[in-house]
This record gives C-alpha cells, structure tokens and sequence, in this order.
C-alpha cells in the first residue's frame, strides 16, 4: 500500500510538472477550466471480517460524473484521521469506476500506515478530477474502529472437514487395531518393490533410493520417509547396498535417522554407516548430474523414485533405463506423471504413493488409515452427483456450504 | 524418552498450525510468523551438516584413493574456491574483507562470473538434455501393445502434430482445436481426480504424523 | 544378440540405439536453424487483419505501440515487435512507442534500434520493392519510456500524452518533437498495439479500449493466449497474435522471416523426427508379432 | 591410459587453447579484461559440449563437468544461505556487535529474545554427528516435521480437496431449451451448445472414474471395475497429450544451447 502510494505521488508529480512546460499549447487551459465535480455519497466504513484487525473497508456510491455526467473524476482519494477535527491524512487512492476501497493496515506501529485497533477513526473520501487541485470532498463518516478475530467464520467448511475425516481416521484405526481384516486390493507397483529388492540381492548390485527435490516440510517426502524405512529394513535383512543421494540437508539427516533404525530394527545395527545417506548439493541440476553419474557407474539393479520431482524426472528415469535398472516411481507432482509413466516400469500415480507405506507395511493400523481415505473418496462422489444436481436447479444454497473465504 | 518427546513435539506443534489456520487473531498470527522464521534458522543449520556430509564423502575417497578420487579433489576445490568468492571481496573503499553485496553489487566479480559461465551453462545444458531424453523415451516407450499404451500413444500424437502445416489447412485447423479439447476437457477432469486422491493422501499422512500412528520418518516404522 | 531370431529387421527397428536418436535429432535441429528454407505457416484471421490493418494506412499515419514486456517473454514477443516495427517503418507510418513495465524500456530501445538498421538497406517484401531509408527518432517515432502505475498513465494519455510524459525517454519535451506537432492523444493514433507479457493487457482493454473506444490489437505469450482471446469474439479486441505461434504467422505474412519462423521450423522438424521413431518402433512391434503368431502356427 | 585416450585429451587441450586465444582477441578493446572473458567463454562452451558428450556415453569430461558443477553449487548455495538467514535474518535480531561487523542494521526489538530458540535447535541438530547424542537432534526434525505436517495438513485439504470437489459443481445441461432446440441447434463448434455440454460431462464423469479408480479397498470387479476402468483411460489420454504438449518446450531448450555454441562462441551468424 504504501509503494503504491509513492508511485502515485510521484506519477501526481509529473502530472504537475508537465502542466508547467506546456503552456503555449493550452493543455492548462483544459486543465484549469475544469468545473468541480459532484462528491461521492452513502459513504460507508465497517470493521473487516475475519482479520488480524487493523482493517476497515470503505464503500460509497460513485459520483455523477465518474464515466458519465461531466466524465471528469479521475480518481478517489481516501483520506483518514484519529478525530473529525484534527487533518486527515491520505491512505490511498482507486481509479475511477471503483466504489470500494479495502484499507488494510501494516502492523508496525512506526509505519505511516498503521491502523489502531479499537481506536476511533474517521474517514472521507475525494472525488479527484485530472487537475488535482480540483476536486469534491465527502462528508466524514465516524467514527468507526478495527477489531481483531478469534475465528475465522468464513472457514468452517474445512474445519467440518477436518472433523469429519479425523473422525473416519480416528474410527477405522480403532476398528483396525481390535483385529478386523481389511481387505486391500493389490497395487503393482508394491509387489516390485519387494521383487525388486530380492532381484538386486541375487545381482549383487546395489539399490538406488531418490527422494527428488522434496524438502523435509512436504507431505510426499515424509510418506517417502516411511517407504524409505520398509526399503532399508528388506535391504538390511537381505545385506543388499542401499545408495540414498540426497539433495536437501534436513531430509538427508532425517532419511540417515530412518535407515539407521531400519538397520537396527533388522537386526544389523553394523551394517549402517552414515555414508550410505549422503548429501550432493541443493542445486536441481547438479543434483540430477551427479545421480546420473551414479547410476551410470554403479549399475544399480533397482532405482526407487519416491517424492516430489520436477524436470529432472525424465533425465533420471531415462538415464536409468540406459543403465539396466528396473525402475520404480512414485510421485504426486502431476506434471511429472506422463514422464515415468513412459520411462519407468511401475508408477504410483498420487495417492498410490501415500498408500504405499501402508501397503508395504500391512499394519492393520495403516490399513484403517487407507479405509478412512476410502470412505472419504465414496463421501466426495456422493457430494458431487448431490452438488451437481442442486447446480443444474439451481440450488445455490447447497454449493455455497463448500465456499471457503481467505 | 528418546522417542516419546520427538513424538509430543509433532502433536504440539501439528495442533498449533492446525489451530493458527482458524484464528486469524494477531496473536495467533505472530506466533505463525515467528514459527516460520524458525524453520528457515533451523534450515541453515541443517546446511552445515549437509556440507559436512559433501566433504567428508569426498575426503574419503581422496584418503582411500577409490575409484575415480582424483574427480573429489575437483569436487573440493570448486567447493572451496567458491565459498571463498562468496564470502569476501573489497568494499567500496577498497577495504578486503567480509562483504558480499554494496550498491554497485557482488563485492567479488569472480563469484559472479563463476555463476555466468560455469553454473548456468552447466545448468541449462543438463535441461536441455531433456530434448534428447525425450524423444528417446518416446521411441522407446510409446508403443500399441496394449489398449492403455495405445491411448497414450494417439493422444500424444495428435498433440505433436497441432501445428502441421503439411497436409492441408483443414487438417492442421481440427488438429488444433482437437489437441486444444484433449487439454483443457480430459486433462482437466483427470487432474482433478489426481489432485483430490493427492488431497486426501496427504491429509492421511499429515494426520497419521500429527496423531503418532505414522512414525517412519523417526525411523520407527 | 547373435540368436538369430533377434537380428530380423523388424526386431532391429524396435530397438535402434538411444545414441541413433540423439545423433538425428541434433542434426535436424542444427540444420533446421541454419539453412534458409521455408515451411507453410497456417495463418489465422486474427492475425491476417493485423497486417492488412497497418498495411493499407496510408503514410504519415501514426500507430500506439505499447510494449509491456521482460526479458522472460521476449523469445515470443519480441518477433512480433521486430515484424511490425519494420512494416510499419517500411510503409512510411510514424510510431509513438510506452513502456508501461519496469524492464520494458531496455526491450522497446533495443527494438528501435535493430529496426532502425535494418531499414538502412534495400529490401523486398510480398514482391514490392522498400529502398533503404534513414528512421530517425523524433520524427519517425517517439518513445515515451515507462511511468508506473499504467492504469494512470493510459487514461492520463486519453487527455494529453504530454499530462504523465512531460518529456520523452531521452529527456526532450515532446512539444520540441517533430512527431508530436498537432498530436495530443489517442484521437490523432491509427490505432494502438500492446504486445505483452503481463496483466497490464488489461488496462488497455478496460481503462483504454473501453474509455477511448481506439482499434486496439493484441500481441500476448502463448500462456496468456487462452485468457484475452474472449475480447476478440466481443469486438474489443480487432487482431490477435499468441504465443510463438502468432509470432510465426505475423512474421510470414509480413514476408519477413526471423526468429519466430526459424524457432518453428525447428520445432516442426523435431516433432516430426520423434513421430518418425514413434512409427518405426511401432512397425517393427506389429510386423514381429505378426512374424511370430504366423511362425508360431 | 590407452593412446586414444591421450590423443583424444590432447587435442582437447589444444581446442581449448586455440578458442581461449581467438576469444581474447575479438575481445580485445570490447572488454576491460579480455583474456578472462575469453578463458570465461571458452570454459562455458567446453563445459557445455563435456555434458553434451554424457549422451555418447559417461567419460572423464563429463565426470569432471559432474564434480565441479556439484562443488560450485554447493558452495553457491551455501554461500547465498549465510548472507540471506543468516546475516540478513538472524544477525540483526541477535547481537548489535555482530551486525556491525557484517554492516547490518541491528533490530531491536522486545521479542529478539525468541530467535535463540531456532539458534538451540539448530545445534541440537548438529549433535547428530556426535555418537552418543545424535538422537538429541530428533527434537529439532520433531519441531520441523510437526510444524510443517500441521501446515499441509490444512492446506491440502483446502487447495486440493475442498476446492477441487467444489469446482465439479458443473452445469450438465447448458443453456438447456427443449430436446428440439437442442437437436436443430446441433453443431461441432466450440462454442456450440453440444461441445460445451459434451465437455462438463466428460469432466464430470472423468472425474467420478478417476476418483473409483483410486480406491484401495474395494475389489475392482463389475460396475465398480468397469468405473475404474474408465478412470484409467482418462488418466492414459492426459498423459499422452501433456507429454506430446511438452516436447516443444523442451526442443526449445535445445535450440538456445545451439544458439549459445554456434553464435556466442563459434561466432557464426547466418
């Protein structure tokens, strides 16, 4: 707000500064001739809903002559001050056409733009011609004050959600765990992992597990933490060479924590050394240069792609290909989809991937997990085909439930 | 102990954001903000660890003299050259010290030409690799041996060949406006479907992590 | 691979080295950019009335360009500028030229110089004969320069352009500007062309078009295509050029091949070396399928 | 080493040599340090042309193009991170001597007290290389990992599942006016009421078979397997055309490398 206030001022500026070198051509002429125009009117100033507080948003209605009348309002200018008396002071402007302005304040208190909370405040608002010497003033509205919210009413729709399916979750994990059998269909891409990992035992060639360019904070990268975890178990029993390059320092260290447990979990605490997990560098194509010289010249007998990938997808994918390996993939990126699909020989296509730690665990608990997300998929076409429905009669009522405000 | 207050860290935490998401109140806010400086703190800190792992792994190919050590020692000195640029270089009184940037820019011009001419050609040229990698993929890969190969296959096509001008307006003008359909009518409703099965995967996940029942990341499984 | 039945041809079509591949793609790519030949270009409507719009003004015309661009979508724009600004040159017409984004200004000087030699030599185009002609700035076109806030500066230039550019790019008052003699705004412009890769595309529709009601055309990245094609089909708009595409086309029309038309050819000839191994490979699977199943009888 | 082997670096050398001359010399009087940017230049399309020859097969220039790449990133990378957190973010906020030192403007402020806490988590982190309290670090990926599992957790259900649901909410019958209308109206362009009719159901039901496609733990036989059925073939014809739609941007990278090797070094312009 306060940039643009600046640019304004500055563009205000040159505006003045040219209407004093064009004298001899009688543009001041146009601009002195002007004839004031009509105020705004109905102007008025409510606390913002579901805020931080300090923000007001002022509404009116646009002067005669904004597009038509005169057609000489160029702009509004909103003015603000603590008391009716004492000067108002600019806070911003909207171009013409405009009938509402949202004066969202900053919240250091040393900054021009700061907005008191539960303070009285006073607000007005000038229709502002080309010439900004001519103008019409509002009358002042106040005094009006700011508040700050607990809850933001306008996202109960999420909260229901997050209820509801905490329950589903809550609901199945509980049934899960006193011992009922869930069924769960089978997903091609599992059942490799586990041949895959037999397949480089008897090669005598190591594993490959990529993480792609996920950081620690995305989802995809902790349910890769947990694959990583059944992986490094399997390869622990087995005594197969694991080989994790990572290319984000935090998951390195939390991928090192994983395999360090599986190993010792496995029953091969000796086995594990920290270099197996190793850093390569946080750069997308450097990272992707150095795995690809990986695989080229340790041969892998299996690449795992589970993560968040972007470009370098097809580069690993195809590069491992040249190298032999069978491959695996596993992403939620949807862009990157197309490129394993075609370039690796299994692909858990989004969801697939976060089922994939329940599934190569069998944990009945996870197994609950997997229902919950079912039973959440039969809720979310239920809700369509009512949704639908109620959209092609007209039924706004309903699709308004689902509209989240920011 | 020393798994029990990994796991109640993740609880507070967890809650808290989910929280902060229904309290827009300046002092939930303010909380949200700090929490994020943190992460970014704690994430700088991780860095060393992460060069540390760079170098130790270098160092001891160099000491056993592994295969290929010499490429290390490569490895190493750009790595030390580098950090050297980036850190130090003459201010604008001439004075040689830690200094990165002043108004007229990068205190040491190596650094920057080291990022113009080894970084960024390196860099675009392992993307544009992907032209080769990409027709190889798809000789190798695009083949009909099944009903779902063969509709990855045409709809490939038809989208490859929207701007032929070869075999007539007509053709190239359907063929645009049919690549056009595939690409915002199937793609939209297949996105969709992935998009909300991701939604749900990652709410699971962010669930089972916040609640305990997910514990792999800590390596227990 | 010594078996025998792996070495048939159409076993050897289906698994041609990667290395095969990549070899054919560099030379077609590298030959495709070098050597002068030329491809059809389909050309659309939307693009066509651009060129016959400028190409029939008559001379001394002035036409509004509005460049609102970055280095990031210059690979696609700065075609369309370059072919219009010598058609334009070429035909006589004076250009007023804004830059109403922050790095416009570095890519419309660029622009008029480049075209400006350029049109120090004897050309052809579509059969009619250009001589060599002198473009000299302040007579031939006046560039104003960039001002923020452009929603401001294009309905200040409704008034007077000399109200938010008192002076041009370089410093001179515009009313010692031959160019600018007699001229005071949007009235006195043929028409105005913003060639863009921001959302300042829609000041000119609301704040310009919709003011002024000037014959406003568009020139916009292959990304934006999709959004402000609407405004063609609801008259606001009167031409449209989008993406590399649109780009190709302007450049073939006005017979002035450059980086457009070479980007495509090498692109049209790249896609069609993949659909070739697309074909081969597959030829290859069927005909040893069909080999085996009548073997295997 | 094998004689090719020799001969093949040698000549490289001396390609490398000749180009560094050349370069130097149409840089003379252009640029202030021209046999640097000649070096520079010469470097640049050496090190281009050393990951081009990966697609031959891997050898010692790409190895060497590998290893540098990944210490220069790194080290950029690092070298970013320390001046951006560390002296721009955190330095202010906790000492005003160290400020100085790296002129930055110290912050005051009452809070400042709160930026140790990231600074004890960070070396709680780093006790992970010691043997005995490497499990101390746990606390600081704890902090991380719920932190940012509470964020997502509300996000993704609101970006991905709440708003996607509530965007199927399509008009299945558009512009509807009678079953005549309907039929006397019929035609194939895009605006036309059949086209865009026949899109939202297409959507629609794409979306509905996607979605049954995703599910674990039901058996995909009958009605249900047949839905799914449908969803894969979706996923199968979106998969194809964005791979088809991404080839050309990706000839497109090609062609500024060419450009950058034929122009900008070789100095070829046709």
């Amino acid at each position: 707000m306060r940039y643009i206030f600046v640019i304004f001022s500055l563009v205000l500026l040159t505006f003045s500064a040219g209407l004093a070198q064009v004298d001899t051509l009688g543009v001041d002429s146009i601009l002195l001739n002007i004839a004031p125009p009509s105020p705004i009117s109905n102007l008025t100033v409510y606390d913002k809903a579901n805020d931080h507080g300090h923000a007001l948003i002022l509404e009116w209605t646009p002067s005669p002559d904004d597009g038509a009348g005169m057609n000489t309002v160029m702009l509004y200018e909103i003015f603000r001050s603590e008391s009716p008396d004492s000067p108002f002071v600019n806070v911003g402007s909207v171009p013409l056409g405009n009938s509402r302005y949202d004066n969202i304040g900053i919240l250091e208190k040393e900054s021009r733009d700061y907005i008191p909370d539960n303070t009285d405040l006073y607000y007005r608002v000038d229709a502002v011609t080309i010439n900004p010497e001519v103008r019409a003033s509002s009358e002042v509205f106040g005094p009006v004050r700011s508040y700050s919210n607990w809850f933001h009413r306008g996202r109960v729709p999420v909260l229901l959600a997050v209820l509801i399916f905490g329950g589903l979750m809550m609901y199945f994990v509980t049934v899960a765990r006193k011992g009922a059998e869930l069924y769960v269909r089978p997903l091609a891409g599992i059942s490799a992992v586990d041949d895959a990992i037999g397949r480089a035992t008897e090669m005598g060639r190591p594993i490959l597990y990529i993480f792609g360019l996920g950081t620690a904070d995305m989802i995809s990268t902790i349910a890769s933490f947990t694959i990583l975890s059944r992986v490094a178990k399997q390869v622990a029993e087995y005594q197969t060479q694991l080989i994790v390059p990572c290319y984000d320092p935090i998951v390195m260290t939390v991928a090192q924590e994983v395999v360090k447990s599986s190993y010792l979990d496995a029953g091969h605490p000796d086995a594990y050394n920290d270099d197996m997990v190793f850093y390569i560098t946080t750069n997308q194509f450097a990272y992707v240069a150095a795995v690809n010289g990986i695989m080229l010249r340790e041969l892998p007998a299996t690449n795992i792609y589970m993560g968040k990938f972007y470009a370098e997808s097809l580069i690993l994918a195809e590069t491992g290909a040249v190298a032999g390996s069978i491959q695996i993939a596993g992403t939620d990126e949807v862009g990157q989809l197309p490129f394993f699909i075609i370039a690796c020989d299994y692909t858990l296509i989004g969801e697939e991937l976060y089922a994939a730690s329940a599934y190569l665990g069998r944990e009945p608990i996870m197994l609950g997990s997997l229902k919950a997300q079912d039973y959440a998929k039969a809720a979310v076409i239920i809700l369509s085909i009512l949704g639908i429905i109620a959209a092609n009669f007209g039924l706004t009522a309903f699709t308004n439930i689902f509209k989240v405000l920011d | 102990m020393k798994r029990q207050i990994p796991v109640f860290l993740v609880f507070i935490f967890g809650v808290f954001m989910v929280f902060q998401y229904f309290s827009p109140h300046e002092a939930s806010e303010w909380v949200y903000k700090f929490l994020m400086d943190w992460i970014y703190i704690i994430g700088i800190f991780a860095m060393a660890l992460g060069i540390w792992s760079l170098i130790h792994v270098s160092y001891d190919k160099i000491k056993h003299k592994r295969h290929d050590w010499g490429y290390s020692v490569v490895t190493l000195a750009a790595l030390f050259i580098m950090t050297f640029f980036g850190i130090t270089g003459f201010n604008e009184n001439g004075d040689w010290g830690f200094y990165f940037m002043t108004q007229e820019g990068l205190t040491n011009p190596m650094f920057l030409n080291f990022f113009n001419y080894i970084l960024v050609p390196i860099e675009t040229t392992m993307f544009s690799l992907l032209a080769f990698f990409i027709a190889s993929a798809a000789y190798r890969a695009f083949r009909a041996r099944n009903v779902l190969a063969s509709m990855l296959l045409v709809s490939a096509l038809i989208v490859m060949l929207r701007f032929n001008p070869y075999f007539g307006d007509a053709f190239a003008f359907y063929m645009n406006k049919t690549a056009a359909w595939l690409l915002n009518v199937p793609n939209m409703a297949a996105k969709r479907a992935i998009l909300i099965g991701i939604g749900l995967g990652m709410v699971g996940t962010a669930l089972k992590v916040v609640l305990g029942i997910e514990r792999g990341y800590m390596g227990k499984g | 691979m010594t078996n025998k039945k792996d070495t048939n041809i159409f076993n050897r079509m289906m698994s041609i080295d990667r290395r095969w591949v990549f070899l054919l793609l560099v030379i077609v790519c590298v030959t495709a950019y070098f050597i002068p030949f030329t491809i059809p270009i389909l050309i659309e409507p939307e693009v066509a009335v651009i060129h016959e719009f400028i190409d029939t003004l008559p001379p001394g015309s002035i036409i509004f360009l509005a460049i609102d661009y970055d280095p990031a979508s210059l690979a696609e724009l700065h075609p369309m500028t370059y072919a219009l600004l010598e058609q334009c040159f070429r035909r006589n017409l004076r250009v007023m030229c804004t830059a109403l984004h922050p790095n416009g200004p570095s890519m419309a000087e660029a622009a008029f110089l480049d075209v400006a030699d350029s049109c120090r030599m004897d050309k052809t185009y579509n059969g009619e004969f250009f001589p060599a002609r002198e473009v000299v700035n302040g007579v031939d076109y006046c560039f104003l320069g960039y001002k923020p806030y452009p929603a401001l500066v294009i309905l200040g230039m409704g008034t007077n352009f000399r109200l938010p550019f008192p002076a041009d790019y370089y410093g001179t008052p515009l009313d010692s500007i031959p160019l600018m003699r007699g001229v005071q705004n949007y009235d006195q412009m043929a028409c105005v062309v913003n060639i863009s890769g921001t959302s300042g595309t829609e000041y000119w529709i609301s704040y310009g078009q919709g003011r002024f009601g000037f014959p406003l055309a568009l020139g916009v990245t292959g990304v934006m295509g999709a959004e402000y094609y609407p405004f063609l089909n609801s008259g606001q708009v009167f031409g449209y050029m989008a993406g590399m595409l649109g780009a190709a086309q302007y450049e073939k029309l006005a017979d002035n091949p450059g980086k457009a038309i070479i980007a495509m050819k090498v692109q049209l000839y790249a896609h069609f070396l993949i659909i070739f191994f697309i074909i081969i490979g597959n030829v290859g699977f069927f005909m040893d399928k069909y080999k085996k199943k009548r073997e295997g009888r | 080493m094998k004689r090719s082997t020799l001969i093949l670096m040698g000549l490289v050398v001396i390609v490398f040599a000749l180009s560094w001359i050349f370069k130097a010399i149409s840089f003379h009087g252009v640029e202030e340090h021209y046999v640097l940017q000649g070096f520079l230049v010469t470097l640049a399309a050496f090190l281009t042309l050393s990951i081009m020859s990966f697609l031959y097969r891997d050898n010692p220039f790409y190895k060497f193009a590998e290893h540098l790449f990944v210490g220069i990133s790194a080290a950029f990378w690092m070298s970013m991170g320390f001046w951006s957190t560390i002296v721009g973010n955190l330095i202010p906020r906790l000492s005003e001597g160290l400020s100085n030192f790296f002129k930055v403007h110290y912050i005051p402020g009452d809070y400042n007290i709160f930026f140790y806490i990231p600074v004890i988590l960070g070396i709680l982190l780093l006790m992970r290389l010691s043997r005995n309290y490497g499990w101390i670090s746990r606390w600081s990926l704890a902090f991380i990992v719920g932190t940012t599992a509470g964020l997502n957790f509300i996000r993704y259900l609101r970006s991905d599942f709440i708003n996607q649901v509530s965007a199927t909410y399509v008009p299945l019958l558009v512009d509807w006016q009678g079953i005549g209308h309907f039929f006397s109206n019929l035609s194939l362009s895009a605006s036309g009421q059949f086209i865009m009719m026949l899109a939202n159901w297409v959507i629609f039901l794409g979306v509905m078979c996607g979605i049954i496609y995703f599910f674990f733990s039901k058996e995909h036989t009958g009605m249900f397997g047949r839905a799914s059925r449908v969803g894969i073939w979706i996923l199968m014809i979106t998969f194809g055309a964005s791979f088809g739609y991404t080839v050309m941007g990706r000839i497109s990278l090609l062609v500024g490398r060419i450009t950058f090797l034929f122009r900008d070094w070789m100095g070829l312009n046709i």
